[in-house]
């Protein structure tokens, strides 16, 4: 039973990496690390479970915040990006290498 | 009252930051005037923070804030640093913007935020608080690297460093998760004391600690996870990398020596993981500051290997005893050279930086001598050449990883700062061995000499009397 | 058991301060108005003068002296001392040095008053004389030395004089090359000198390293070790004394003035390694082995340079190659443990040799430095005592009796027979014999028959009495000094014999009277022989001829100039172009090179990796994570 | 007065090189303040020698704590050892200042911080002090070659900074090995040489960090092969800093391998003592023959210099008292030889703008003066007996017999070898016919005599009463040869090849 989540979270967190090193769309990567936070808070609940204290549950609506905030300024950033180049491609943003 | 007192320049920074927030609300107020308000705040903030010093290590309001902050010798310390890389770093972005017109108040109130962050991610021993400080201080930088908004470069370098960031901080929330499955705490007191009882660190804890760690050495640009920092550098404007490069670093590393201190067994779980990261850090920075032709860019990549010496104290430290010395002055060392650079090169850039190659410097000692002679102070500094500060903090690295018993890693170090030394001369022998092709011309007198001169006092002072360790 | 005589630094101090103050002077005006030649010929001569009286009274203060302690001592300071090793800077008058130091002095001072005249008008002219002070300070210090290093150090100035001298006339460039020839050659013996000197040291000098205590110590050394330092003393004496293989640079030397060749090639400084030889006899009397390599080395340089002597045509490298070819004699002496034989030939060879050269000196200054013998002739008439005073030098040269070189000649050659070196002895009477012939075709070829350059014939005239005095009193001498060392056959007491013996280690064999008198027979008739053929070729004229088949040979000395240019000096500098020019940058600078190159290339090549797309960043950390991780699981079970 | 000496001659110049590189003045005030500064140095040098009366140890001893956690003190000292070499570098150094006028302000400045971190390296007597002033020392030299260098002085004075920084960041690791060993044996923290002599180390670790101080020490020697630096950076450098490059800077690398080497690492030098002379030796050959090729004079005195060099070297590794005490002598005798070659070569170029031999020729009927000195300097650097010279070769050539018979005869060859080069640039360049460049060439002035004239009474002085010098240094060199034979006993076989004749003179 609690296996089962836990292996849920691996798998959505497994799924947020792949989500962010093999898509180009800015918004998709971004999902895909609300994916992998998600997963974590999933991890916490699940454990918070295991140890019958709230404490996960606190740490999880923590990170859910910080993962807000985050996801605020990555929306300013696409705007930003967008006003640029009117696209949202990663590997259009390369001035910077070398 | 000592809780109370020993948090009191963090209290103080966040007024100010609140405070300028507000006062950026009214059109009125010139943005020199919020660049000098900052500066007196962090000035107080200082000396504050060197007068109520640090006795013994002290839990923070232990009850209120159920053990989550601890302030300690080294925590002082770094928070020390910090506040003089925010005081320098306001100095020369005063300079810099009187070139460089796109500052609005709201400039100095984030990165004030940001450092409150980050004295709060030195002052923590506890996991979620941890990583609230550090999305404290990262968000403020993410907004401070994209500040200039026309400026394409500066928007892909927030773009990269909000995507990896954020990547490394979903690892640490999955470390942090996974401990707390562990332990059923995420305070490092708990975690000790599980790691008293059973000496073997359960699965579950090693691949928490190893995906903290993973994020750990993604903020302090370690060798796999480092590439972002040459190109976030690179597209910052100069006072932020500079802030960047000192701050934020010596709050990773803070909060870095702190996680590994927490218990021997964690310490010794990851000494060998440490050694061969501290090496591939060293050289590969080291390679990569070669090829470079972009003096933001190699700083980018020296901080690096700054980062593989302070790897190497960290494999060398001691868990038992923990005073952190080493690292805090090798921090402070790194923080003035790099802060002084950044400082020159704020007033020096000129308009959009367009001084930003090592061509562009050429016969600088012509026209600027003073400028010049600063800066290859704080060059031989990082390149670590007695009398200097760099050079005692080599020194002291280098002693603590023999007698540690790491002699290869030690002589490692070694090498790869002899392999530094070509980069460094580099920009020396452009700034006095050619003659001057450019101008260099520098309106009024920017701020940023004065700090700059006051910097290099600050080079030998802290050479010739090593008060820290 | 020694005396000390406080004035005997003064010996050599004497003629040093001359030099300081004649080049001081010199120095400083050359560039601008020279002083008078007057001035620079009084402070010249004073020095040499009063030198030579003082060596006057040590002579007879040592005279006074039971002849076994016979020694006079003065130690100013101690030189230096490290360790076990300490060598004071002293002077040691016995009865060996007393000689030398007599007629060192008496023929410098008389090259000195005769200079004046040949030197006068030369631009230099206190430059020259400054040389010749040093020179003769320097030679004074070889003779006093009171030790090895002591010695050493005249050894080395009276090389630099040599230098100095020949490379007088620098404006010519092969007259520098002459002098550096000289100096490197010396110097290839000084190495043999100083490391024989080393060796000394550390088998006996411990307890003291002056000749005294060394004499002492001598019979500590053990065979292998005494030997090499024989042989490396040797060494050092075949570089000064122009021995096989070190001889070369004798011959080019001649490219100085006449006088200085006198005095310093012919009379005092080539005898030096003689003299060396003799100072170390209380070594090599214990190693004859040694004794006997000398020997042949010496008789072989005499019958060398004899051939080469006999086809010469410039007179003054006659004269050098006779010089190479007595100091072969006198190797040979030394050789047989005949060191007063040895000494006494030295003695006698410097009067008639300074004679002879001082006759061409003034032959050559007649004729405008005309010095080739085929276009003189008949100068007897014009120049009266030239012709006399060197009549009697190349008879003494020559060794017919009763001139001095007879005495000292036959001496070596008997010592050598008695001493049972029948084939030194023969190839030494056959060198006598050639000696004889090419000594008198140069008499006749010079002096008789009649004028072949008729010009300078006509201008030709007696030189000055400044010059023509010398002569006189060196032709005495060579004609008469013989009798200081009368052997017993010719009712003497082999005095100057009996004056070394307490400086040198030697026994007298008893031989038969009759060997004796075979061995005078055979060098007398060798001379008379050698002296008809002269004259019989060339005693009424004759013409140059064309040097063909072993004239032509003998002609060019063998080519050996030639192969040792070709065997040492080209691959000399071959070897240093080669190193500056190849190895230096390709293969000793091939590390930094390579480092520097390795350096650069991998700074560019990891500049590919930053390749600027974020999602590749990621996939770098996710690589990283994933290697690490599988590392974790390894280090877990 | 004097308890405070030595650092009086450190740091007056130091803070006076900085002055003047801060503040603006014109290049004739700092030449004066320069040479009154030098002068000033050069007494107290001299009143410091005569004190000295070699006794007893270290003297003019100053101490205080520096880095009281890891023993790291301010200690300073003067030795048999240090002495000559503080002599060499307080004596020579107003020459410079007195000859070469056509210099801004920067160059006198860092000739004078040169000086200073060059005395300190020479007087401190705690290992990382040492190393400070060492490292100090290396940065006037890189900016005055990188300024007012030469044509390539780009690539010489990176090659030369680099090189040198490798070796001795090398050695900052051998250092810390040793203290870190210190404080493992005896359980406190030190740097200081007289402590660090009771350490006995051995095993790997011990011949890596012996081999790491001797990389350090061959580069700044320089010795064979690790001289590759030296020909570009000699030539490349003005000339006032080619004099103290090979007059000062490599005495200190000999010096730093008797002071800090021989007390701490004994076995290992015992034992590497053969290669390191043979390493010598070599580079006496190889830059010997290689400077017959020059071209250029001032190239071919900087083969000479590292010619030279080899021989002292081989002083140190032949340990015995007569080679070590030839050594230290020889540093003396070869900076007034060898280096004021140097200084003459560079009146020469500004004279006539070229150093190169073929355009040189007959300078001794325009300048018998300069000629006469000219000589004697050579004289001396060739060993001639009655010059500073040949005490120092021959008391190490006397050595090296002892050491090695087979070593010590070819160190016995640079007799020839340094003849041979010499000679042959006096011919052509004072000799034969004058070229029309030479023609203008004007004899020393008053001033360049008066400035000439002690040092050339010097050589001569040191040739003729080398022991006022030698009775100042002898006891320190017999203490330290005492150290090596206790060990060389053990193991006399794989070190020295004893001669036959040496054993006689003991019964």
């Amino acid at each position: 039973m609690i296996q089962d989540y836990l292996i849920l979270s691996v798998i959505l967190f497994c799924l947020g990496i792949l989500g962010v090193i093999s898509r180009r769309n800015v918004f998709t990567v971004f999902m895909s690390i609300e994916l992998m936070l998600n997963a974590a808070n999933l991890a916490f609940i699940t454990f918070s479970r295991v140890h019958e204290s709230m404490d996960g549950h606190v740490m999880a609506m923590m990170i859910m915040a910080v993962a807000a905030a985050e996801a605020a300024l990555a929306l300013a950033v696409v705007i930003l990006l967008h006003k640029h180049k009117g696209k949202l491609d990663t590997n259009v943003f390369s001035l910077l290498k070398g | 009252m000592h809780d109370f007192l020993s948090l009191l320049p963090l209290v103080i920074i966040t007024t100010g930051a609140i405070l300028l927030m507000l006062l950026s609300a009214f059109e009125s107020t010139k943005v020199e005037i919020a660049s000098y308000i900052s500066m007196g705040f962090y000035g107080v903030a200082f000396f504050v923070q060197l007068l109520i010093g640090c006795g013994p290590e002290t839990t923070i309001f232990s009850e209120t804030f159920n053990g989550m902050l601890v302030a300690n010798n080294f925590s002082m310390a770094a928070c020390l640093v910090i506040l003089g890389c925010g005081f320098f770093t306001a100095i020369s972005s005063h300079s810099y913007f009187k070139v460089n017109r796109f500052c609005t108040l709201e400039y100095y109130s984030i990165m004030m935020f940001s450092v409150c962050g980050m004295m709060l991610l030195t002052l923590t021993h506890e996991l979620i608080s941890a990583f609230i400080a550090i999305e404290i201080m990262s968000l403020a930088i993410y907004i401070l690297v994209g500040y200039e908004r026309k400026n394409v470069k500066a928007t892909e370098a927030i773009l990269k460093y909000l995507i990896l960031g954020a990547f490394a901080g979903a690892f640490y929330t999955m470390g942090a998760a996974l401990i707390y499955g562990g332990v059923g705490s995420t305070k490092f007191v708990e975690i000790a004391a599980t790691l008293n009882i059973d000496k073997t660190i359960s699965p579950l804890l090693l691949g928490g600690g190893f995906f903290i760690i993973v994020a750990l050495l993604f903020k302090i640009a370690a060798f796999p996870f480092h590439s972002w920092v040459i190109d976030v550098y690179d597209g910052a404007s100069a006072p932020i990398t500079g802030f960047m490069a000192t701050a934020l670093k010596t709050a990773a590393f803070a909060l870095f020596a702190n996680f590994l201190a927490l218990h021997t067994t964690m310490h010794d779980g990851w000494v060998t993981f440490l050694f061969y990261l501290a090496v591939f850090t060293m050289f590969g920075g080291n390679l990569i500051a070669i090829g470079q032709d972009n003096i933001k860019r190699m700083l980018a990549a020296s901080g690096i290997v700054h980062s593989g010496y302070l790897l190497i104290a960290l494999v060398a430290m001691n868990a038992e005893q923990f005073s952190g010395s080493v690292i805090a002055y090798y921090l402070a060392a790194y923080a003035i050279g790099t802060l002084g650079i950044f400082a020159s090169l704020s007033y020096l850039g000129g308009e959009g930086e367009k001084r930003a190659n090592f061509a562009d410097f050429k016969g600088l000692a012509k026209v600027h001598p003073y400028s010049a002679a600063a800066i290859t102070v704080f060059l031989l500094s990082m390149a670590g050449i007695p009398p200097t500060a760099g050079f005692m903090g080599k020194f002291y690295v280098i002693t603590s990883a023999f007698s540690a018993g790491h002699i290869a890693l030690a002589v490692l170090g070694i090498i790869s700062s002899i392999l530094s030394m070509w980069y460094y001369l580099r920009l020396i022998v452009n700034m006095y061995f050619h003659e001057a092709t450019d101008t260099f011309e520098v309106q009024g007198r920017p701020l940023a000499t004065a700090g700059t001169f006051v910097l290099v006092f600050f080079v030998f002072a802290i050479a010739l009397y090593p008060v820290v360790v | 058991m020694e005396q000390t005589a406080n004035y005997l630094g003064l010996i050599p101090l004497l003629p040093l301060t001359g030099a300081l103050v004649i080049g001081l002077l010199h120095m400083l005006t050359c560039t601008k108005k020279p002083l008078p030649e007057k001035l620079y010929s009084v402070l010249a001569c004073i020095g040499p003068l009063l030198s030579f009286f003082m060596a006057l009274v040590v002579l007879f203060q040592l005279k006074n002296m039971a002849p076994e302690d016979r020694f006079l001592s003065h130690i100013p300071f101690t030189w230096f001392a490290v360790g076990e090793l300490h060598v004071d800077m002293g002077f040691l008058a016995d009865p060996l040095s007393s000689l030398m130091l007599v007629f060192v002095t008496f023929i410098g001072s008389l090259i000195h008053i005769y200079s004046i005249g040949y030197m006068a008008g030369e631009e230099n002219y206190g430059k020259y004389f400054a040389y010749l002070n040093l020179f003769l300070g320097a030679m004074l210090i070889l003779v006093l030395g009171n030790g090895p290093v002591v010695m050493f150090v005249g050894w080395e100035g009276v090389g630099l004089c040599s230098y100095l001298l020949i490379s007088f006339y620098t404006k010519d460039t092969d007259n520098v090359l002459a002098g550096n020839k000289a100096f490197i050659v010396n110097r290839i013996g000084d190495l043999g000198f100083v490391l024989g000197m080393s060796f000394l040291f550390w088998a006996i000098g411990s307890t003291g390293f002056d000749f005294l205590s060394l004499r002492e110590n001598a019979h500590l050394l053990t065979p292998g070790i005494g030997f090499a330092i024989c042989l490396l003393l040797f060494v050092g004496a075949c570089g000064k004394s122009a021995q096989i293989p070190l001889y070369v640079w004798l011959p080019d030397a001649m490219a100085g003035p006449t006088p200085v060749s006198a005095l310093i090639h012919a009379a005092t400084m080539v005898t030096a390694g003689v003299y060396m030889v003799a100072r170390f006899s209380f070594i090599y009397s214990h190693f004859p082995s040694a004794g006997t390599i000398i020997a042949w080395v010496g008789i072989l340089t005499a019958l060398l340079a004899a051939i080469f002597g006999m086809f010469q045509k410039d007179i003054k490298k006659i004269l050098a190659y006779s010089t190479v070819s007595q100091l072969g004699y006198m190797f040979a002496g030394v050789g047989v443990a005949a060191y007063s034989a040895g000494i006494f030939h030295v003695f006698t060879h410097a009067f008639f040799k300074a004679l002879l050269f001082l006759g061409a000196g003034s032959v050559i200054y007649a004729l405008h430095h005309q010095q080739n013998i085929w276009k003189m002739g008949g100068l007897k008439a014009k120049m009266p005592i030239t012709y006399a005073t060197m009549l009697i030098g190349a008879l003494a040269l020559s060794g017919c009796p009763p001139f001095s070189g007879f005495f000292s000649k036959d001496e070596i050659l008997f010592m050598a027979l008695a001493n049972g070196h029948p084939g030194i002895w023969f190839i030494g009477v056959l060198v006598a014999g050639m000696t004889a012939y090419y000594t008198f075709r140069m008499m006749f070829l010079v002096f008789h028959g009649e004028a072949r350059d008729k010009q300078a014939y006509d201008q030709a005239h007696e030189p000055p009495a400044v010059m023509t005095v010398p002569l006189i009193i060196l032709a005495a001498g060579a004609a008469l000094v013989g009798v200081f060392n009368l052997p017993g056959i010719f009712g003497g007491s082999m005095s100057v014999s009996n004056w070394l013996a307490p400086s040198l280690v030697e026994h007298h064999p008893h031989v038969s009277i009759w060997l004796e008198i075979m061995a005078i027979a055979a060098s007398i008739a060798a001379v008379v022989i050698g002296i008809t053929i002269a004259y019989k070729k060339f005693g009424h004229g004759a013409e140059e001829p064309e040097f063909t088949g072993f004239a032509k040979l003998g002609y060019h000395k063998f080519y050996v100039d030639e192969i040792y240019n070709a065997a040492i000096i080209q691959p000399y500098k071959a070897i240093g172009s080669l190193i500056s020019r190849f190895f230096e940058p390709n293969v000793t600078d091939l590390h930094v090179k390579f480092s520097t190159w390795l350096y650069t290339k991998s700074g560019k090549a990891f500049k590919v990796f930053q390749v600027g797309y974020v999602r590749i960043y990621a996939i770098y950390m996710v690589i990283g994570l994933s290697v690490m991780s599988f590392f974790l699981s390894q280090s877990i079970n | 007065m004097f308890e405070y000496a030595l650092s009086v001659i450190i740091f007056l110049p130091i803070l006076t090189g900085l002055a003047l590189l801060l503040f603006p003045l014109r290049g004739g005030v700092a030449r004066a303040v320069g040479f009154i500064v030098s002068v000033i140095i050069l007494f107290i040098g001299i009143e410091l020698f005569l004190g000295f009366n070699g006794k007893s140890g270290m003297e003019y001893t100053e101490f205080h704590q520096w880095i009281p956690s890891l023993g790291v003190n301010y200690a300073l000292g003067i030795d048999g050892i240090s002495l000559l070499v503080m002599v060499a570098a307080t004596f020579l150094f107003p020459m410079v200042f007195s000859i070469f006028k056509t210099r801004t302000k920067g160059f006198y400045g860092n000739l004078l911080l040169a000086q200073g971190a060059m005395l300190g390296a020479i007087c401190s007597t705690d290992l990382i002090l040492f190393y400070v002033f060492w490292e100090i020392m290396l940065l006037p030299i890189f900016f005055m070659i990188g300024i007012y260098g030469g044509d390539k002085r780009l690539s010489a004075t990176l090659k030369l900074t680099i090189y040198t920084i490798a070796g001795s960041l090398l050695m900052l690791a051998a250092i810390i090995y040793v203290g870190t060993s210190y404080h493992e044996q005896f359980g406190k923290w030190s740097f200081n040489i007289a402590d660090l002599q009771a350490l006995s180390l051995s095993g790997g670790f011990a011949i890596t960090a012996f081999l790491m101080f001797m990389v350090a020490f061959a580069i700044k020697i320089p010795l064979f092969p690790f001289h590759t630096w030296l020909p570009d950076g000699y030539t490349e450098a003005p000339t006032a800093t080619t004099f103290i490059l090979s007059a000062i800077m490599a005495k200190i690398g000999v010096y730093g391998v008797i002071r800090f080497v021989i007390p701490v690492f004994e076995v290992e030098f015992t034992r590497f003592a053969i290669l390191f002379s043979l390493l010598g030796i070599a580079g006496m050959l190889y830059c010997g023959l290689a400077a017959i090729a020059q071209k250029d004079i001032k190239r071919l005195l900087a083969f000479s210099s590292a010619s030279h060099m080899g021989i002292i070297a081989l002083g140190v590794f032949c340990m015995n008292v007569q080679a070590l005490s030839g050594c230290l002598f020889q540093i003396m005798a070869h900076a007034t030889s060898t280096g004021v070659l140097f200084l003459f070569v560079g009146l020469m170029e500004e004279r006539l703008g070229t150093r190169n031999i073929d355009d040189l020729g007959g300078i001794a009927y325009r300048a018998p003066i300069f000629a006469t000195f000219f000589a004697i300097a050579m004289l001396a650097s060739v060993g001639l007996p009655g010059t500073s010279g040949f005490i120092g070769e021959f008391l190490i050539i006397l050595g090296a017999i002892k050491f090695n018979a087979f070593i010590g005869f070819l160190a016995g060859t640079t007799l020839i070898i340094g003849v041979c080069y010499m000679l042959w640039m006096f011919q052509r360049v004072f000799f034969e016919k004058g070229k029309e460049r030479t023609e203008s060439f004007a004899d020393l002035n008053g001033m360049e005599i008066l400035t000439f004239v002690p040092v050339i009474l010097l050589i001569i002085g040191m040739g003729i009463f080398p022991q006022t010098f030698l009775e100042k240094i002898e006891p320190t060199a017999q203490q330290h040869v005492a150290q090596l034979t206790a060990v060389s006993a053990s193991q006399i076989a794989d070190t020295t090849v004893q001669n036959p004749g040496h054993t006689n003179h003991k019964n």
